[in-house]
């Protein structure tokens, strides 16, 4: 287990040590939902009723943006051969370099969500809701991620490839997401959405691994 | 004459049921089309290069007559 | 005793078959030289020998039973120094190596830190200590990477153009570093154009296992 | 693809040889057959009128889309876990037909759902989940070519069909959920069991003359990409030899 410590604890420190990064996306993610406003005209309550799903569809591609840093610099200096012929498990290193991320961005964007909740109107009382709804579901974004990322080690311009790849499995993540704040909001009981996207997230934890050695097996080959 | 227009005319669904039909037709086709293009063009490329490399029969180590002739991979899977 | 076998070895790249029939055996202390030119596949070798890649036909032995039966087992026996330094530019030199030698637990745990410390003086890192990796200049990452072998407790070690910048110092503590582990009975195989003098080494020339030009015969009646 | 990967296809294309005339034949029947019927015996429906007759080439079109999606998976696994050397063949040969059948589905769903709904496109749970499922396609299919060497490109695009099969029934789930919150239960009804005999013969005619003609589409793919390999071998051979 210690193995799969040092590599959360050294990718800890790899982003405190660039936290550049990690406000990139957060900025991202505020500057994106702060956009909508304009587009959509600034009348309070429409901006209340959109507001859910504008953070969930903000949050999703603020993790999208930041998927590349998860195996690509490994990749390229080497490391990703040696993280593959250690004693850890390459399932426990994926998963270790996931929770590593998800701790730097997941969180992050629930810290800044709310900013946006205000910006947008939406009531005060859906905000712990909102927050234990992203708890649950950016770390299902940070390990389906993972594999388009792993995925697209080594492709022409994986970058590109990895939205396409990975969108589209998010779309249970959002809808559940959204449908838990909603809940919330209109005074339903909020408890069946949670446990749906505790259930896409246990799915996840299992998958991801799995797909996610076997791409980096590949991209090693 | 009339039995015919009001085949065409679909009991005025004419305009949404013959684009179906339509585009099912054309997809189908370019679908079959482009396959047996890329088949013929393979074959007869390989047809063309099965002479590349001597037969058992003469084996003497003749040496590729044909030249490195420059024809191009068929477009690629 | 334990030996390192391959036998009837064979491997291919992007579809293009690149060595075959290849067969070696290493007794421990043993050490192993590939030479060939560029893509003869040399490095394609130490990949399949370290499990990245798998071979297309051939197995490999380590004591006397196959690789395959135990694979990741075996793997606690490689260290692979290949072409990239796998060094963090953010992390110091003494950070990245203490990384490693977590992946890579060394035997015993008690005398960690100046087993660190050892490696580093072996290959005159000591000074480098707290210097982050991206202040390193090529031949100093080479050392850094080669560091590595020393703190990991595995018996082979596979190096890939180990000397590729390293200066005649560094040439000089490389070759004692690999005698010394083959005095403990570790084994060394390296792939190398520059000359590593190793005392009694074998040599293997990748030319020697080439792919058969394949039988035009064979490829008629496939089909 | 290497050589040595097919060492010998001989028995495959033997097989293919021998069962293409008899699929193509089966399919021109079947087709022939379903179009007659679609079009001429079958009676119009009392509600939606002539242009149920839609529904002969829309509903074969989805199913085509999921059963091919099902055969990309299933290549995938015989591809990744018994190493199967046709399997990756087989899977990228499939995926634009896949994708070309759920782009049919599409575009035949908003002809038939115009006339009843006024809009060409409607968030309705089966055309939203074919519509997902046209994004898996063009995912995978930009996966397989994404790399310079084909066969990486097969096995990473079979991890990928993987995981979208195991997210097929999880997005499946989720947008009929979603549908039915954001909107009552939509009146487009595809014909279900109660569906007059005279309409499920064409439609059945219909469904297996586009399996057999993906069938039929798929062998002739893999020859093709059977002959390219050994082209590819043939370039290799002589570079070696000059």
């Amino acid at each position: 287990m210690t193995g799969a410590g040092g590599i959360i604890a050294r990718d800890l420190k790899l982003a405190l040590r660039q936290r550049s990064d990690a406000v990139m996306i957060v900025l991202f993610f505020v500057l994106t939902a702060a956009l909508f406003p304009f587009g959509v005209g600034p009348e309070a309550n429409q901006l209340a009723a959109i507001a859910p799903g504008v953070i969930w569809v903000t949050a999703l591609l603020a993790v999208l943006l930041s998927l590349e840093r998860l195996f690509l610099a490994d990749y390229e200096d080497g490391s990703l051969e040696l993280m593959a012929l250690s004693p850890v498990p390459l399932e426990l290193t994926v998963l270790a370099k996931v929770f590593a991320h998800w701790l730097t961005t997941g969180l992050p964007l629930i810290a800044a969500a709310p900013l946006i909740a205000i910006l947008f109107n939406m009531p005060v009382s859906a905000l712990p809701i909102l927050a234990l709804a992203m708890l649950l579901g950016t770390p299902t974004l940070s390990l389906i991620g993972a594999i388009g990322a792993a995925l697209t080690l080594g492709a022409r311009r994986g970058g590109v490839l990895v939205p396409l790849l990975v969108l589209p499995l998010y779309i249970p993540t959002l809808i559940f997401g959204v449908s838990a704040v909603d809940a919330a909001l209109l005074g339903f009981p909020v408890r069946p959405h949670l446990l749906l996207l505790a259930g896409i997230l246990l799915i996840s934890l299992v998958v991801s691994p799995l797909a996610g050695a076997a791409a980096l097996r590949q991209a090693n080959e | 004459m009339d039995a015919f227009q009001t085949f065409i005319d679909m009991g005025s669904y004419g305009s949404y049921v013959w684009p179906s039909y339509g585009l099912t037709v054309v997809i189908m086709a370019w679908l079959v089309m482009s396959t047996l293009r890329r088949l013929r063009n393979r074959e007869q490329e390989l047809a063309r290069r099965q002479g590349e490399f001597p037969a058992r029969r003469n084996r003497g180590g003749a040496t590729d007559t044909s030249g490195p002739n420059t024809s191009e991979d068929a477009a690629s899977s | 005793m334990s030996a390192f076998e391959a036998r009837n070895l064979a491997c291919s790249r992007v579809g293009r078959r690149i060595f075959a029939a290849l067969d070696f055996t290493l007794p421990a202390g043993g050490a192993l030289i590939l030479r060939g030119a560029n893509g003869s596949g040399k490095s394609s070798l130490l990949r399949v020998l370290a499990g990245l890649l798998a071979p297309v036909g051939g197995e490999l032995h380590w004591d006397g039973k196959p690789v395959n039966d135990d694979p990741e087992a075996f793997q606690d026996n490689i260290c692979y120094v290949g072409h990239g330094n796998a060094i963090k530019p953010v992390l110091t030199v003494h950070e990245n190596l203490a990384f490693w030698s977590k992946l890579y637990p060394p035997k015993s745990a008690e005398g960690y830190d100046d087993l660190l410390d050892q490696a580093l003086e072996t290959f005159s890192l000591t000074t480098l200590r707290d210097v982050p990796g991206r202040q390193l200049s090529s031949g100093q990452s080479r050392r850094l990477s080669l560091s590595r072998l020393i703190t990991s407790p595995a018996r082979i070690w596979l190096l890939d153009e180990p000397s590729v910048g390293l200066d005649d110092v560094s040439l000089k503590r490389l070759e004692a570093a690999i005698a010394e582990h083959r005095a403990g009975g570790g084994m060394v195989i390296a792939a190398t154009h520059t000359p590593l003098d190793i005392a009694d080494a074998d040599l293997l020339l990748l030319q020697d296992f080439a792919p058969p030009a394949i039988d035009p015969e064979l490829l008629e009646n496939s089909w | 693809m290497a050589f040595d990967y097919f060492a010998n296809p001989a028995r495959f294309l033997r097989l293919a040889n021998a069962v293409l005339p008899w699929c193509v034949g089966a399919t021109v029947i079947l087709l022939a057959s379903g179009l007659y019927l679609g079009l001429f015996v079958a009676p119009a429906d009392y509600q939606q009128g002539e242009s149920v007759r839609i529904m002969y080439v829309h509903v074969p079109a989805a199913w085509m889309a999921m059963f091919v999606y099902t055969n990309i998976a299933i290549a995938s696994v015989l591809s990744l876990i018994w190493r199967h050397p046709l399997a990756d063949l087989a899977a990228s040969a499939s995926a634009p037909i896949g994708a070309a059948f759920t782009f049919l589905a599409l575009v035949t769903g908003s002809l038939w759902g115009k006339p009843m709904w006024g809009t060409w496109w409607v968030w309705d749970a089966r055309l939203t989940s074919v519509l997902i499922l046209f994004f898996l396609y063009l995912g995978h299919m930009a996966l397989t070519h994404a790399f310079d060497n084909p066969a990486r490109g097969a096995k990473a695009a079979a991890v990928l069909a993987l995981v979208g099969f195991v997210n097929v029934p999880i997005i499946k789930f989720s947008v009929d959920w979603w549908n039915t919150l954001h909107q009552p239960a939509s009146v487009f009804r595809a014909g279900g069991p109660t569906i007059h005999p005279d309409m499920l013969w064409p439609l059945i005619a219909m469904a297996l003359g586009y399996t057999l003609f993906y069938i039929t589409l798929l062998l002739l793919r893999i020859k093709s990409d059977l002959i390219g390999a050994r082209l590819r071998t043939l370039d290799s051979l002589r570079q070696d030899a000059a």
